[in-house]
């Protein structure tokens, strides 16, 4: 059976997004007011961007949001009163770059490992509509902005293809003439048929353009980066010098894990006002010394070298260990984030290179 | 800034390296991005002593090769004097820009250097390149310094740049100042939107030393860590509070800041303010009196019934 | 106790109590004009009507004030037939009494307009009788009754004569309900009332016969005006007994004549204002707009009767142009008042400032002789009142004021400097009076033995300022002549000392320790707060809905146990909390009732003799910040009530013990410079019993006495000088070290050692600094390039022994270096000692033409008379203003000078050619000297490089530092007797402190923790007790720089810890976590 | 709580030195002056105790106003403790204005123990600017309590 897909004018896009966002919330890039690309709540069709390749601000907020209430309480006359948040609301992610389709791929494995599968998470997971986009130098429509992808971005050398369209429900490709095919990959992806049953169906000439463009980009994947190897090497420098060095410019600030899209860790806290409260859930980093300071004050991981190879470990070994899949999909956010101007290709590839020990 | 040596930046760190004089070299290396440059931290072997160290042509190699990494130029944004708070006890030497001097003045004045394990080389600057203006322009910050010159060094590398005419308060400030209290504040309410309280301000800061910042205080809990904006305010409305007097506008803070909030804004109006009020300016003298130490029985009154 | 039903609820009451009260205390509404809680009901007015359900339903109406409470008694308070009887009433009321306010009032509430019946405007007698009742019942005088009968009847006093039998009370007036303007003491007793006038309001209020002497009065309870009581005149009223809840009246308190065995005496009297008699002029008697300085400070007071706001007293409006005049009854021969008051130009300047700052309109100008701000750092006060606030000052004599009734402008005539008469106009005048000894100062004198001067003050020993003239007896303060308040407090200070010299021996042998049980140990326990909440009489419970506070507060977490009582200050309720904490395992303690300012201690006392740490104690105030002030809001109290409760008990929860610390005292004493201050004060210690180490920086002691001869009334500082180092020499307490220098010092209050310049070290408790200053040495006036030019210093030395030659003419050239840029201060002792060598003068050589130039005269206090001593012996005195200041010149090398100065009365250039130019130079601080002991002691110096004290007015011989303490002229300049008494003092201050075996730190002290502190040294820069220091510390295995507190210095201001960016420092008591929780349980 | 319901009553803290202000309350107690009850005290030694930190947070908990209130100038019991706190108060107003928090949110005060009408005055104006400013919406946080979200 053939793949539904549909065609849209640049121009139509702001009814096919207008027509997502009856009775959705809509995750998509937008230029804030100082330019700067971000995933944001659509409040208006036209704010999602075209042009943006991965934005500042990853997607994960949909699915992990910044603040989470669990519940709330209120006490009165020594006695409390617990009520649960509203439940999840329907919701679009629009836009994703198949690497940030490969980090929630990350947060879906994470959270619905056993033996404690995390509820909230999957109860907006399942209210979550994916539509991602596909990015190719190649393409004839593709901007002029984007014809040179980030030199940040490093996904290819991961084994992802810009171009893939797994794991998403739908999936948008541009094409000529200013256009984009919508892929209609699932049946989530075809309950979006009220917004997209206006558009024509895409023509053969048009099938045959995204082959071509998926082609080109199959050939642009880069040997990937010996992930093995590196898995194997970390098993064995946890105690190595490298660390010293590695940690050394880091300031031991948050971007890069606030704004990875795989990065999931959390913190519980309590906001209360007077007689109310409320029990949320907040991002938190590995990164900072209060992420694992005891209540006796003392810390397992004293200094930033501890910090800065949690994160590496973390993101190159345990998660492979466990869940057979890296924790890094390539995106360079943290590259582009990171004040100390730290490259983590770099680390890597310091780490791929290390002469292995017998 | 006294009249001191003018060096080569490389030869003279192979030669304070080589001598034993510092542990720790702290400059500039090219970053992997275009127009950025990166720390680079340069130590004589880790625990070996001076003479092992000659000993073992490896570490002899890698030292060479990092000095030989070593740059200064427009593209060197990094306030580097943070680094100084990781290498305490031991004996540094620092490449500072005019702005950067200003924050070792003032961690000398808070007593947080030695002064005797540090050496200061100065780097006489005209502006660092704005990459965010695709490098056509310096900073804002830059554009506004006072101190292209460091105010204070044991060596520099390079002649003293002429010291333009800067404006006593930034415009984009004064403009703000003049806004109705409504939109300055729905500029705050914006820029502190922007903020996911990722600390790196605090963390680039010379000037947030604190070992438990409040921030990450328990008891009590100051800082919320929610998405609520008032968390993002009580955050920064307390650090600015604590740069009161301090801050030397280095602009580190903003350069770093991932969400590209305009911490600025804020800061300046605060320094100007303790400028007119006290005509304090932080980190140009060591031996001045910070204003917030003092008081002055006639301060200004009027704002108190 | 019965209970009835009101309304269908069912209320407990006192069988027999009125309804109306009942109903009332029971928030029942129901009109009445004739009820008066204190006095007796019958049913007047009868618009308190309500129904009884009798048997079978029957309803009955009568009137609630006279109705008794009886078990089972059904009343109902409003219904159809209620409200058409009572607004009939009403109708009637109002015809009779058509204008009250009051009475509008009600008829409006009740809904009854006027219209029906006739009215009469000329009556607002209800006749109900209240006045009646309260002539009788409370005054028992029974003035005024009912007479006559039926529309004839009115309230009278017998066969409508004036009244003997009244005692002018006014409860008549005060109770009635109308405002009646037929009740009229006047056609009653014959003569008005006269008010009962506040001493503290300078007269300008009035006050009841019970009141509080003034706000801030020392134990502050109201007291019973015995000359104004009735009950205690005339065995009637006793209202405050009845009213009374805490049954605290006691009509049987007396004077009471006690007899006391005691080693010393002290007296201090003080003094009284001058007070201006019709005599004396200037129209203080008949003119309203002109008042005492005495009256305008309570006009300026905020808390005084206008609020703080300037007003004439004539039509309350804000005066434009006020005039001071000031000597009035000083310096003065007239009222026999030849002295000067000392304090009254500096009191004026101040008023005028408070004037100038409440109402910027306002212009004072003050009219003065001289302007003598000669204290520490006056003439700077006067500069600025000058240049900032734009006060005039005008030379000249007044000699009246002259009212224009007219316009109620007041004109002063003046002569200027020049001596024409002026006359200015000014809104409002106010008369600077001076000091006079109190009325009673003769009889107190003649009963302590002791004599008094020509003035009537106090005599006292020239050199020994305390010193009366019966051993053992001191006398200190303006009793002694008139004085400023840091004067007063040095002498107080001083006489303590001299007191204390006598008394040493017996010191600590009249004392008994209270013992307190063991502490207990409430580490680990789980919080247990106890809430008692308290009535206070109706103090509280009158507004605030106690019990439901006290229901609530049981329901906030950590509360084990909370209880409400009628007075929880009471002794009962002690006994009560104290089984609670034991039944109820309390931990921390919340009482909710009054000040913490005056109940904590009571309180905390409680909790100790429970075993608890007496922090463990909060308090919150429900009634000076709840009932009493938002009286005419119960819900809002009430509510506000919980708030605080809350609050309290989120702060208790959180409450940790403190403990004291016990610090050793050295009982020795470092006195730094040997001179007259520094001698006394280390005399005064040594005789108290204390060691003393006496370091002069000369090879010997006596410093600027030595070059002193006499003072001003002839006494030989000689002789003094003599003796005191004789006896300090061979005093066995006292090690001196001269020609040494300080030249380490370590440790803090009651733990200094010292180091010496001669090698000396030792251990000592308290420093002493009375290292003294310097003579200026002028560069002015050709000083040191001509020989007949001289310091006044110099000239006292030269008349000692006779001047060589009979001088023909001698000019004294007055303020030289001193008063004016860089020294803006003046020298206090020059003006004297100018008076002293001109008399001096003039007796030796009674043809010589002596010439004072001068800027202001500054003899003060009982100086003054020497100065017109010597106006009389015909010493010349010319003033001169800074701006054209005298010209000194001479000709070639054997010229006489030539001294040419603007004569103020002539108005030209007057030239004189004097055999000796003496020049009145000031004293200057020793300012490196002084900088480096400041730095060592790490105590402040004021601009002029003396040592700057811990408060100019309050606290004049100690710093701020605790255990240093100043005298003598390294602190101003002064003269020796003035010297000798802040010497006394400090001793005596340091007395307090060495005569203690240990100190004990309060526990509400700073805290540093050492894994947060970064020793960026911002505490120690802002701690103004120098209690924090930098110091290296070892913390667990390693060395670290850190912020210490030392816990004798901490006051617990809590200042570092507010600036303490790190959150290192906390406050312990008061810690950020505590007030926190408050602002979080708000 | 709704600003167009006539029952709005602004929530206000005040931070009262014990030696001044606070007696300046009690002061004002005993001479029964009235005032509005909007104002709840927290007694702090000293202005000088006043952490910044304390009148933002009390903000974000969502209090209307907060008045700092001390020691007139030279009368501090602690000497210099409301210099001190004048200075840092100085700074936090600047700030605050800067940022664009009403003016009046947050305010200061003088008062001695002799001024209990003072105090009382102060009490009745600061609640009265608060109550025109309406309630503090721009520093109160949100989450914590339901009902203002």
């Amino acid at each position: 059976m053939t793949r539904e897909i549909r065609i849209i004018p640049l121009t139509e896009m702001p009814a096919f997004v207008g027509a997502l966002m009856q009775g959705r919330k809509v995750l998509a890039p937008t230029r804030n007011d100082d330019g700067l690309c971000v995933f944001a709540w659509l409040t208006a069709p036209e704010q999602a961007d075209w042009t943006c390749e991965i934005p500042r601000v990853p997607p994960k907020q949909a699915l992990l949001p910044r603040t989470e209430v669990l519940f709330r309480y209120h006490r009165e006359k020594g006695k409390e009163t617990v009520s649960p948040p509203p439940p999840p609301e329907p919701q679009v992610v629009l836009g994703l770059h198949p690497c940030d389709v490969q980090a929630i791929k990350v947060f879906d494995t994470v959270f619905s490992a056993e033996p404690s599968p995390d509820q909230p998470y999957l109860e907006r997971r399942a209210m979550t509509t994916l539509i991602g986009r596909g990015f190719s130098e190649d393409g004839p429509s593709t901007p002029e902005r984007l014809r040179r992808p980030s030199p940040l971005v490093f996904c290819r050398e991961l084994g992802i293809d810009p171009m893939d369209n797994r794991d998403c429900d739908a999936f948008l490709v541009p094409l000529a003439a200013s256009r984009m095919a919508l892929e209609i990959m699932t049946d989530k992806g075809t309950a979006l048929k009220p917004a997209y049953e206006r558009f024509p169906p895409a023509v053969a000439e048009d099938r045959a353009a995204i082959a071509e463009a998926r082609k080109l980009s199959q050939a642009r994947i880069t040997p990937p980066l010996d992930m093995a190897a590196i898995q194997r090497n970390l098993e064995t420098i946890f105690n190595s010098d490298l660390w010293n060095r590695i940690h050394e410019p880091c300031v031991g600030c948050g971007a890069c894990a606030f704004l990875c899209p795989t990065c999931h860790c959390f913190d519980i806290q309590e906001e209360t006002q007077g007689l109310d409260g409320a029990r949320v859930r907040v991002w938190d980093t590995c990164q900072f010394d209060l992420f694992t300071r005891h209540a006796s004050g003392h810390n397992p991981r004293t200094s930033q070298k501890e910090r800065s190879r949690q994160r590496i470990m973390h993101k190159f070994s345990y998660g492979v260990g466990r869940f057979h899949i890296p924790f890094c999909v390539g995106c360079g956010r943290c590259i582009a984030a990171c004040p100390a101007h730290n490259d983590v290709r770099q680390i890597l590839k310091e780490i791929h290179d290390l002469p292995r020990k017998s | 800034m006294t009249a001191c040596k003018q060096v080569d930046l490389k030869t003279l760190a192979r030669e304070l390296l080589a001598t034993g004089k510092v542990e720790v070299f702290i400059g500039y290396q090219v970053a992997t991005q275009p127009l950025m440059a990166a720390p680079l931290i340069i130590h004589t072997a880790l625990g070996a002593s001076h003479a092992q160290q000659a000993s073992n042509p490896d570490a002899e190699r890698d030292l060479a090769r990092k000095v030989d990494a070593l740059i200064f130029d427009d593209r060197c944004e990094m306030n580097l004097v943070n680094y100084l708070h990781k290498f305490k006890d031991r004996k540094v030497a620092i490449v500072v820009k005019g702005c950067d001097s200003r924050s070792v003045v003032g961690l000398l004045q808070e007593k947080q250097v030695d002064r005797k394990k540090l050496i200061i080389i100065g780097a006489p600057c005209r502006g660092i390149i704005d990459r965010r203006q695709a490098g056509s322009e310096i900073y804002t910050a830059c554009r506004e310094c006072p101190v292209h010159n460091p105010v204070i060094a044991d060596y520099v590398i390079g002649a003293p740049v002429p010291q333009p005419e800067t404006p006593e308060l930034s415009p984009e400030v004064e403009a703000l100042r003049k806004l109705p209290a409504e939109q300055r504040w729905e500029r705050f309410h914006k820029e502190m939107s922007k903020c996911i309280l990722c600390y790196a301000c605090r963390n680039l800061c010379p000037a947030c030393y604190c070992k438990t910042c409040f921030a990450d205080a328990s008891k009590p809990k100051w800082v919320g860590r929610t998405d609520d904006p008032s968390d993002a305010m009580m955050f920064h409305l307390q650090r600015l509070m604590h740069l009161g007097g301090r801050c030397t506008g280095c602009g580190a803070c903003v350069r770093g800041c991932p969400m590209q909030v305009d911490l600025r804004l804020y800061n300046d109006h605060l320094r100007s303010h303790v400028k007119q009020e006290y005509g304090f300016m932080a980190g140009m003298d060591e031996v001045a009196q910070p204003p917030l130490a003092m008081y002055g029985t006639d301060d200004c009154n009027e704002f108190i019934r | 106790m019965i209970t009835l039903s009101i309304n269908g609820v069912k209320v407990q009451a006192e069988s027999g109590a009125s309804v109306l009260g009942i109903a009332r205390a029971n928030g029942v509404w129901i009109p009445s004009l004739c009820h008066h809680d204190s006095l007796s009901d019958y049913g007047a007015c009868r618009l308190c009507l309500v129904e009884i359900i009798g048997r079978g339903g029957r309803r009955k109406v009568t009137t609630s004030c006279t109705l008794p409470a009886a078990e089972g008694l059904e009343v109902v308070t409003e219904s159809e037939r209620l409200t058409r009887l009572r607004r009939l009433v009403m109708e009637l009321i109002l015809a009779s009494c058509p204008q009250s306010p009051a009475v509008l009032e009600l008829a409006e509430k009740m809904g009854v307009k006027s219209g029906r019946l006739e009215t009469n405007p000329a009556n607002d007698c209800i006749l109900c009788g209240l006045c009646v009742r309260a002539c009788r019942e409370i005054s028992q005088a029974e003035a005024i009754s009912f007479g006559n009968r039926g529309v004839e009847r009115k309230v009278t006093t017998p066969f409508g004569e004036l009244s003997h039998r009244c005692v002018l009370c006014g409860a008549c007036v005060f109770v009635c309900p109308t405002g009646s303007r037929l009740l009229n003491l006047a056609k009653i007793a014959g003569e008005e009332p006269r008010a009962l006038l506040s001493r503290f309001d300078a007269e300008l209020t009035s006050t009841g016969a019970i009141s509080r002497p003034f706000p801030q009065a020392v134990p502050n309870v109201p007291a019973i005006n015995p000359l104004a009581c009735l009950k205690l005149n005339r065995d009637a009223c006793g209202l405050c007994e009845k009213i009374c809840e805490a049954k605290a009246i006691c009509y049987q308190d007396a004077d009471r004549l006690r007899k006391l065995d005691v080693g010393a005496i002290i007296a201090a009297p003080g003094f009284e204002p001058f007070v201006p008699d019709h005599d004396y002029g200037q129209g203080y008697t008949t003119n309203p707009d002109v008042v005492t300085s005495m009256e305008f400070e309570r006009m300026l007071s905020a808390s005084g009767p206008f609020g703080g706001h300037v007003v004439r007293p004539s039509d309350g409006r804000a005066p434009r142009r006020i005039a001071f005049l000031q000597c009035v009854g000083s310096r003065d021969v007239s009222c026999r008042n030849g002295y000067c008051s000392s304090v009254c130009c500096m009191y004026a300047v101040k008023e005028a400032i408070i004037a100038k700052e409440h109402q910027s309109k306002v212009e004072p100008t003050i009219f003065v002789m001289d302007i003598r701000a000669f204290g520490k750092d006056f003439d700077k006060f006067v500069e600025r009142a000058k240049s900032e606030y734009g006060i005039v000052f005008k030379y000249s004599r007044v000699a009246d004021v002259v009212r224009d009734e007219k316009t109620g402008e007041n004109e002063v005539v003046f002569t200027d400097e020049s001596g024409r008469l002026q006359r200015e106009r000014f809104d409002l005048v106010i008369l600077s009076v001076g000091l006079e000894p109190s009325a009673d100062m003769r009889r107190l004198a003649r009963a302590l033995g002791v004599n008094m001067n020509a003035f009537g003050f106090i005599w006292t020993e020239p050199l020994r300022p305390l010193a009366t003239s019966r051993a053992g007896l001191f006398a200190a303060g303006a009793a002694t002549g008139p004085k400023d308040i840091p004067e007063t407090v040095i002498q107080a200070s001083a006489a303590a000392c001299e007191a204390a010299r006598l008394l040493a021996p017996a010191r600590n042998t009249l004392v008994t320790a209270k013992t307190y049980p063991p502490e207990r140990n409430i580490a680990g326990e789980p919080v247990r707060v106890g809430v008692f909440i308290c009535h206070c009489g109706i103090n509280i419970a009158g507004v605030v809905d106690v019990p439901f506070v006290k229901d609530y507060a049981a329901t906030l977490p950590g509360v084990a146990y909370a209880d409400h009582n009628l007075y929880t200050c009471s002794q009962d309720t002690q006994k009560l909390i104290k089984q609670c904490i034991e039944e109820h395992r309390l931990n921390r303690v919340v009482v909710a009732s009054c000040s913490p300012r005056t109940h904590e201690a009571l309180f905390q006392e409680t909790m100790r003799e429970s075993g608890l740490n007496p922090h463990l104690f909060v308090m919150a105030n429900i009634r000076d910040q709840c009932s009493w002030v938002h009286q005419r809001d119960p819900q809002g109290a009430t509510e506000k009530a919980q708030d605080l409760v809350r609050m309290a008990v989120a702060m208790a929860r959180l409450a940790a013990p403190l403990k004291s610390v016990a610090l050793p005292v050295t009982p020795t004493a470092l006195v730094m410079g040997g001179g007259l201050s520094g001698m006394t004060a280390a005399l005064a210690i040594a005789d108290q019993g204390f060691k003393v180490c006496l370091v002069e920086k000369d090879k010997e002691l006596g410093g600027n006495l030595r070059k002193l001869q006499k003072t001003l009334d002839g006494q030989d500082l000689q002789a003094l000088l003599s003796a005191t180092i004789g006896r300090v020499r061979n005093h066995s307490n006292i090690q001196s070290h001269v020609g040494a220098a300080l030249r380490e010092i370590k440790g803090f209050v009651g733990n200094y050692e010292s180091a010496l310049s001669d090698g000396a070290v030792f251990k000592h408790g308290a420093i002493v600094v009375a290292t003294g200053a310097l003579e200026y040495q002028p560069k002015e006036y050709g000083f040191g390039q001509h020989k007949n030019i001289i310091t006044q210093l110099e000239l006292g030395r030269r008349l000692e022994q006779g001047l060589k030659n009979e001088p023909s003419s001698v000019v004294m050239i007055q303020c030289v270096g001193s008063r004016e840029e860089p020294r803006l201060y003046c020298s206090r002792v020059c003006c004297s000692k100018a008076v002293q060598n001109a008399i001096r003068l003039k007796a030796l050589y009674p043809r010589a033409d002596v010439h004072v130039l001068y800027r202001d005269m500054r003899t003060y206090g009982l100086r003054e008379p020497y100065y017109a001593d010597a106006r009389d012996q015909g010493v010349l005195f010319t003033r001169f203003d800074l701006s054209a200041r005298p010209e000194v010149t001479w000709n070639g090398k054997g010229g006489a000078p030539t001294v040419s100065v603007k004569d103020p009365i002539l108005g030209q250039t007057m030239t004189l050619e004097p055999d000796l130019l003496v020049l009145s130079t000031g004293m200057i601080a020793d300012s490196e000297a002084n900088d480096a002991l400041a730095k060592q002691l790490k105590v402040p110096l004021n601009q002029d490089g003396f040592f700057l004290e811990a408060h100019v007015k309050l606290r004049p011989v100690e710093f701020a530092t605790d255990g240093i303490y100043v005298a003598g002229l390294a602190h101003a300049p002064k003269s020796a007797d003035e010297s000798t008494a802040q010497a006394l003092a400090a001793a005596s201050r340091a007395c307090v402190l060495l005569s203690r075996r240990e100190l004990e730190a309060h526990g509400t002290i700073g805290d540093v923790d050492a894994e947060r502190c970064v020793a960026c040294g911002l505490c120690e820069k802002i701690c103004a007790f120098g209690a924090i220091t930098l110091e290296v510390q070892r913390i667990g295995r390693s060395d670290r720089l850190l912020a210490k507190i030392n816990p004798a210095l901490c006051k617990g201001c809590g200042a570092c810890s507010a600036s303490c960016r790190c959150g290192a420092i906390t406050l312990r008591g008061f810690t950020d976590e505590q007030i926190m929780a408050e602002i979080s349980a708000l | 709580m709704n600003e167009q319901h006539s029952e709005w009553q602004p929530r206000i803290l005040a931070f009262l030195c014990n030696w001044c202000s606070y007696a300046g309350a009690d002061l004002a107690g005993v001479s029964r002056l009235q005032y509005p009850p909007n104002v709840r005290i927290v007694r702090v030694p000293c202005s000088g105790r006043v952490n910044p930190g304390y009148i933002l947070k009390a903000l974000q908990e969502g209090v209307d106003g907060v008045l700092v209130s001390g020691c007139h100038p030279g009368d501090c019991h602690y000497l210099t403790g409301n210099y001190h706190a004048r200075r840092k108060f100085r700074l936090l107003k600047e700030l605050l204005d800067f940022v664009g928090v009403e003016d009046g949110r947050v305010q200061f005060a003088w008062v001695s123990a002799a001024e209990g009408a003072k105090f009382a005055q102060v009490m009745a104006e600061v609640t009265e600017k608060v109550r025109a400013l309406g309630p503090n919406r721009r520093l109160a946080k949100k989450i914590g309590n339901p009902k203002s979200q």
